[in-house]
């Protein structure tokens, strides 16, 4: 199992870099997709299978689809010159610095969990629907509104107004 | 059955407040009204509350409205809140009563200003505030009428602004006075700081609890106090500002510049005289500088060209015989003499605009004469005045405030013959000065010609004025003759009595003595400037009395040693380091707000790269401390 | 089951915390920005069902729920956002949004 | 779910409704007076409930929220703002383009948002809450897609804010991984149990402090203040300005004061030195700014530096005065905020400062209610603002934090030079004398913020006596 938690780890870090790094969106999107199922992988294995699911449900299906939608609306997959104009090997330089840091600090602060390993308890989806509906009801019924909001906001703001010119009327 | 109080600082406010705003709306007619009317109606509630007061006094002589609770935090609290008492109702009462006069004078005397709303707004809003000095029951609050005060007579002074005299003299005012105010600011902070409050009753509780007779703090904290009171009172040092605040319309040197602002220093003497008790070396300066201010101010009335500048040298004086009873510990007696000389300076303030506002804003008395036949009422009314200001004995209200406290410089505990012989000596002085005034303007041969009579709304307040300055004297008589002395009974429920040295078997002779300085000085007077002898003449042209002219040289004084080294100092300073500091402040903060802009160039990623570098250096920061 | 200690997992998930910083850093297209923000989020999931399984709790996985539905709202208003950044400024060029900034002009 | 549940959740209830109730207006007819007229109801109904809730507080919902007196005048203060929002909103938005009516609806969403975390006291309800509130924000700051600044404002907005959430999530996630509890009382007792603070707890407070002061644009999280403020309509940057920042603000002063922040060193020399140069950078950022939104978020972060303050004073007296520093801020921001968006509604654009040159003769009620909030802001006597200041001080000096307040202090007097700048330039004259005068409401408005503003000034006595009974 330890093994299947490297390989699926590994894949997932080196196709998010291959994501981030990549000049066509449509490529970065599908290694995004890719991370995003051995994560729900690693999930899985880590005894949350109702979790793994929903990764590949709503996050590999629903979330990514969206994106390519609009990558797709945009039709930017022309303008990868544009990228290579923007993407220049030295603005990777100071980002990088920094991200470093922060894992040194990250790698100091998790010393402290070293020798504790996960124990094997596999959490039920029953188990999360409870939970779900009854502890934390109030919770799911504000995510309620907050996708209410969402939707309202996303229409909104997305909505274009159509400017229809009869052909009589084009110059 | 209190509620009302705060009404009698309210009314005036509320009326500044409305021409303020509408000023440029009312009608004349309107503005009049509002500013005489609101002040009139105060005048009418505090007679009610001094009635209800007389009626049924409290137990402790004083009682408390608090109308509101500013802030109240672990210890500190800033209540508006009016205490009042018999000290604070004959400030009240005075303030008002005399208020009211002079604003119905002023509605002929500005009739034709431009500025005649600007004028009430501003007069009212000065009665309020020093309603407020009066009537507050902590020194906070107290403080902010007197910086109300001071702010209303810098806007007053310069009132006339588009002469730049007279904005140099209102700065001179506010800036003279503000060396004291620094020093009373000073001094609350030091009684806050070790007293815990700034309540006035428990502050004087408390002082008289925890500090000793004549204890460093005590003694310091009188002194800062009383820095602020000479300020306010233009004694000295600080007593130059006066007569140049006569720039100012006449009914605004009645009010403020005699009648009401200038005693504020009394005011806050008497009102913290435990402070004072316990600080007897403080005390004693008091009386020195009374004494001392009521000579040199007395001099330089006596050469005084100016009809309004002798006045105002003559209020200096007067505050002088103040300070001098309150330095003595006849605390009643300086009070009795502030409502007196409130009365008839005013008279006097008002009856000189009067003339000079008649004869085309003459100011010099030289030029005048001959006025008796063309101004009868004014000139009888300031006659009146000025027996009272001269005391002339029996008959005039002043001579019965101004022997008590020659009685009590001399018979007093903290008196001495020394105080009394200055005191004498001014009496003698002002009654020269006081009929000099009377002769030159109203006898002699007429130079100049009114344009008209006084109409009705000048001539009432006069009159009225006079005749309490004639019997206004009545109601605290001496003890040999009489003993009559409702006032001082009145005032005995908040201020003490005063402690005398010995048997009172001599009254009479001092009495005699000063009627003698009185008489004395008019007929010097009449011979010197009625006969004209050329004693006068000569003396007017000698340097000495240039030097009395010049208020005793102490403009030029600081001029030398205040302002010149100043000047010379920030001269010499233009291009040392004292103002590069200054710059590079100025551009040290410019370069650093444009450092800091160039941070906001709009661009996301820097956003994000700065605050993520932000979390990075507050992360290393926190795990490796 | 899996043995790997705690540390190795929550690193993992800082890993990939990290790479969707940079690219959130280093990329002027403003939806591989949306995308790194995605991967920050998605790590940030996965702290919470890490950690619920170490403590053998459901209320790990729950708040991974609820991340995911705040990610979705957040991603649609994002993209509608993008349709309308790109409608006025012909470009995904995060750079190009800079016509709020302080002028320095005084 | 008990009926004592229901009672107390009253408030939400009703501003969850009211996103519903709209939508279903909106589908039978589109009628922006009808939503209008709605929505001040909604928010009038949900101020009535608290004072339903009132005697059954305190009252916890296990886990995720509890309602006591603190959150009870919070909410208070955040509905009271909502509507007086709602009606600037209404005068502003009435003048654009189409699709009015679904702003009420993401404007109640935002209310209800930022309800959700004064109430919150679990990190579940604290996420949800905080993202209610981002995610209307970023639809409202973009809400008028035809201006280019606009969008610009909302992506910038919204970019920035995601990466705040990630963090703050991250960190919510190692605090859960090192403690074994989301709510806030068990975060406490496990950290209880420690004698100090581990670096992996560290890191997530840390990662926990970037989501809020982010929100309260404190440095380093600031960069995307004066853009947003700038770029979204005049009525939402007053929201972001006002509930928006109450709303962290309590749930920030909640969770501090739970897990006893200010005992620990680390975490104090930090916070303090962000409240100091949050101070002086925003202050020296407004000193030259030309632009009114831009010169008040600077000015904002400034404050928000001060208020850091009773954070780290750790007393009661701390939170008494973060309290009443928040109201008079609130009021007094709203006022600046109220004239800013009534202006741009009646003269086009009014963000320029120069926009305000002769105010005083076109409009002097509107001048004098913006020099009041100036004057509020830089904290002058008899204005909220100085009572509000005077008690920060006092809060902090007898906390012995001298630094901190010193400092205060010396922002004052830098401050006073730029609220200054914008009354004096409204009392310059200007060749154009064109009259402006605002809507019957606009007015109300303006009215109810002079009294709130003079109030909390003149009579503090009374809300800090209320706030002082708060246990």
């Amino acid at each position: 199992m330890n093994t299947i938690f490297y390989i699926a780890g590994a894949i997932a870090l080196l196709s998010s870099i291959l994501a981030i790094t990549n000049r066509n969106a449509i490529h970065a999107l599908l290694y995004l997709i890719l991370s995003l199922l051995s994560i729900s992988v690693i999930f899985y294995i880590l005894g949350a299978p109702f979790i793994a699911a929903l990764e590949v449900i709503v996050y590999a299906g629903a979330i990514m689809v969206l994106f390519i939608f609009v990558v797709m609306m945009l039709n930017i997959g022309l303008e990868e010159e544009l990228e290579n104009k923007w993407l220049k090997p030295r603005m990777w330089i100071l980002p990088s610095i920094i991200a470093a840091i922060l894992l040194a600090n990250l790698i100091y602060a998790l010393r402290v969990l070293e020798h504790q390993t996960v124990t094997p308890q596999i959490i039920q989806p029953k188990q999360i629907g409870i939970s779900l509906f009854t502890t934390y009801l109030l919770a799911v019924e504000l995510s309620a509104i907050l996708l209410l909001a969402g939707i309202i906001g996303a229409y909104h703001i997305g909505k274009q107004k159509k400017k229809i010119i009869h052909r009589f009327l084009k110059k | 059955m209190t509620a009302y109080i705060p009404f009698i600082p309210a009314i005036p406010l509320l009326s500044s407040l409305i021409i303020i705003l509408f000023g440029r709306i009312l009608s004349k007619k309107i503005v009049a009204f509002l500013g005489v009317g609101s002040v009139s109606l105060s005048a009418i509630i505090t007679i009610i509350a001094g009635i209800n007061f007389i009626s049924s006094t409290p137990e402790n002589g004083s009682y408390t409205v608090t109308v509101w609770n500013w802030l109240t935090t672990g210890g500190f609290s800033a209540n508006i809140a009016f205490s009042v008492d018999a000290l604070s109702l004959i400030f009240c009462f005075v303030i008002t009563f005399v208020g009211a006069l002079i604003h119905l004078y002023s509605v002929e005397f500005m009739d034709h200003d431009e500025g005649f709303a600007r004028f009430f707004a501003y007069m009212n809003l000065f009665v309020s505030s020093m309603l407020i000095l009066v009537l507050a029951d902590n020194l906070l609050l107290m403080y902010l009428g007197w910086e109300g005060v001071g702010l209303c007579s810098y806007l007053l002074i310069g009132f006339w602004y588009k002469e730049p005299e007279n904005g140099y003299a209102a700065r001179k005012a506010f800036i003279v006075t503000r060396v004291g105010d620094t020093a009373m600011i000073i001094g609350l902070f030091l009684l806050f700081i070790n007293l815990g409050t700034l309540n006035i009753n428990e502050l004087m509780q408390q002082a008289s609890l925890k500090w000793a007779v004549s204890s460093p703090l005590a003694i310091l904290s009188a002194a800062l106090l009383l820095g602020g009171a000479l300020g306010k009172s233009a004694q000295l040092p600080l007593q130059t500002w006066l007569p140049d605040a006569m720039a100012g319309p006449s009914p605004v040197s009645a009010l403020i510049h005699a009648a009401t602002m200038v005693t504020a220093g009394v005011y806050l003497i008497a009102r913290t005289h435990v402070l004072f008790a316990l600080a007897p070396a403080v005390q004693a300066a008091v009386a020195v500088i009374g004494a001392a201010t009521l000579i040199i101010a007395g001099f330089s009335a006596l050469t005084q060209h100016d009809f309004k500048r002798v006045l105002a040298y003559s209020t200096i004086s007067q505050i002088g015989y103040m300070f001098l009873a309150l330095g003595v510990g006849a605390w009643s007696a300086a009070v009795f003499h502030f409502m007196i000389h409130a009365f008839f300076k005013a008279l006097l303030f008002l009856g000189a605009g009067a003339v000079i506002h008649l004869l085309h804003h003459e100011h010099d008395m030289f030029k005048m004469g001959g006025l008796w036949k063309k101004l009868p009422i004014i000139f009888i009314t300031f006659l009146i005045g000025s027996a009272s200001l001269a005391a002339l004995p029996l008959i005039s209200a002043g001579f019965y405030s101004k022997d008590a406290i020659l009685w009590f410089a001399w018979s007093s505990t903290n008196g001495s013959k020394w105080l009394w012989l200055a005191a004498y000596f001014g009496a003698f002085i002002t009654s020269i000065y006081t009929f000099r005034m009377i002769f030159v303007t109203f006898f002699g041969e007429a130079k100049t010609e009114p344009t008209h009579k006084p109409g009705k709304l000048m001539t009432i307040p006069l009159v009225v004025l006079a005749i309490i300055s004639l019997i206004g004297g009545f109601i605290e008589l001496p003890e040999n003759f009489g003993h009559f002395q409702i006032f001082s009974r009145f005032l005995s429920t908040t201020l003490p009595s005063v402690q005398l040295a010995g048997e009172s078997h001599n009254e009479l002779l001092f009495q005699i003595l000063s009627a003698i300085a009185s008489l004395l000085g008019i007929y010097l007077a009449y011979l010197l400037y009625f006969k004209k002898s050329s004693f006068a003449e000569s003396f007017s042209n000698s340097q000495l009395a240039n030097f009395f002219y010049k208020g005793w040289q102490f403009d030029w004084l600081y001029d030398k040693v205040f302002v010149k080294p100043l000047v010379w100092l920030s001269e010499i300073n233009k291009n040392d380091f004292v103002d590069k500091i200054y710059t590079a402040i100025a551009k040290a903060t410019e370069f650093l707000n444009s450092l800091l802009s160039r941070t906001q160039q709009g661009r996301l990623r820097w956003y994000v790269m700065v605050l993520t570098a932000g979390v990075v250096i507050i992360l290393t920061f926190m795990l490796n401390l | 089951m899996v043995t790997v200690s705690l540390e190795v997992q929550i690193l993992f998930a800082g890993l990939l915390f990290l790479i969707g910083l940079v690219g959130l850093l280093v990329r002027r297209n403003i939806i591989f920005m949306l995308m790194s923000i995605e991967i920050m989020l998605n790590s940030a999931g996965l702290v919470f069902v890490i950690a619920g399984s170490h403590w053998a709790q459901a209320d790990g996985q729950v708040m991974f729920i609820f991340i995911l539905t705040v990610a979705a709202a957040e991603v649609s208003v994002g993209l509608a956002l993008i349709l309308q950044m790109y409608h006025h400024f012909k470009t995904l060029d995060a750079d190009a949004l800079n016509t709020l900034r302080d002028k320095n002009e005084r | 779910m008990t009926a004592l549940d229901f009672i107390c959740l009253a408030p939400f209830l009703l501003l969850a409704s009211a996103p519903i109730i709209i939508m279903l207006t909106i589908t039978i007819t589109r009628n922006i007076k009808v939503v209008y007229g709605f929505s001040l109801l909604m928010f009038l109904l949900s101020f009535i409930s608290l004072f339903i809730v009132a005697p059954y507080i305190p009252h916890v919902i296990a886990p995720l929220f509890i309602i006591d007196s603190y959150s009870l005048l919070f909410l208070a203060i955040i509905i009271f703002a909502g509507f007086l929002i709602t009606i600037l909103s209404y005068i502003y938005i009435s003048q654009q383009g189409d699709d009015k009516e679904e702003y009420f609806i993401i404007l109640f969403v935002a209310a209800l948002g930022a309800s959700v975390l004064v109430v919150a006291n679990h990190f579940i309800s604290f996420f949800l809450g905080l993202e209610t509130l981002s995610i209307s924000l970023y639809i409202l700051v973009a809400y008028i897609k035809t201006r280019s600044y606009s969008i610009e404002a909302g992506v910038k907005f919204l970019v920035i804010a995601s990466v705040a959430s990630a963090f703050l999530l991250f960190g919510m996630g190692l605090i859960y991984t090192a403690t074994g509890s989301m709510n806030f009382k068990g975060v406490a007792s496990a950290l209880g149990s420690l004698h100090a603070l581990s670096p992996i707890l560290l890191t997530g407070f840390v990662m926990l402090l970037v989501g809020i002061g982010f929100k309260l644009a404190l440095v380093p999280f600031h960069m995307w203040l004066p853009d947003v403020y700038q770029g979204a309509p005049a009525p939402v940057t007053a929201l972001i300005a006002t509930i928006s920042k109450g709303a962290v603000l309590a749930i920030a002063l909640r969770f501090f004061m739970d897990i006893q922040g200010f005992n620990n060193q680390a975490i104090f020399i930090a916070l303090s030195a962000i409240a100091i140069i949050s101070m002086f950078t925003g202050n020296l950022l407004a000193l030259n700014q030309g632009n009114l939104k831009r010169m008040l978020a600077y000015s904002s972060i400034a404050h928000f530096g001060y208020l850091l303050i009773t954070l780290l004073a750790g007393s009661t007296e701390g939170i008494h005065s973060a309290i009443f520093y928040i109201a008079s801020y609130i009021i007094t921001t709203l006022g600046a905020f109220g004239i800013i968006s009534l202006l741009s509604v009646c003269s086009g654009n009014a963000d320029s400062i120069d926009d305000y040159k002769g105010l005083f003769y076109k409009n002097p009620f509107m001048a004098i209610v913006m020099s009041l909030a100036m004057l509020s802001l830089a904290g002058i006597p008899l204005t909220a603002g100085f009572i509000a200041k005077f008690y920060l001080v006092l809060a902090g000096v007898k906390s012995g934090l001298w630094l901190l307040a010193f400092s205060l202090v010396i922002n004052s007097v830098i401050s006073l030079y730029y609220y200054l700048r914008v009354v004096t330039t409204m009392f310059t004259t200007s060749d154009q004398v064109k009259p402006s005068t605002i809507p019957l409401m606009g007015n109300l408005v303006l009215v109810v913020i002079v009294i709130g503003i003079l109030f909390l000034g003149i009579l503090p006595a009374w809300v800090s006596d209320i706030i002082a009974s708060l246990s």
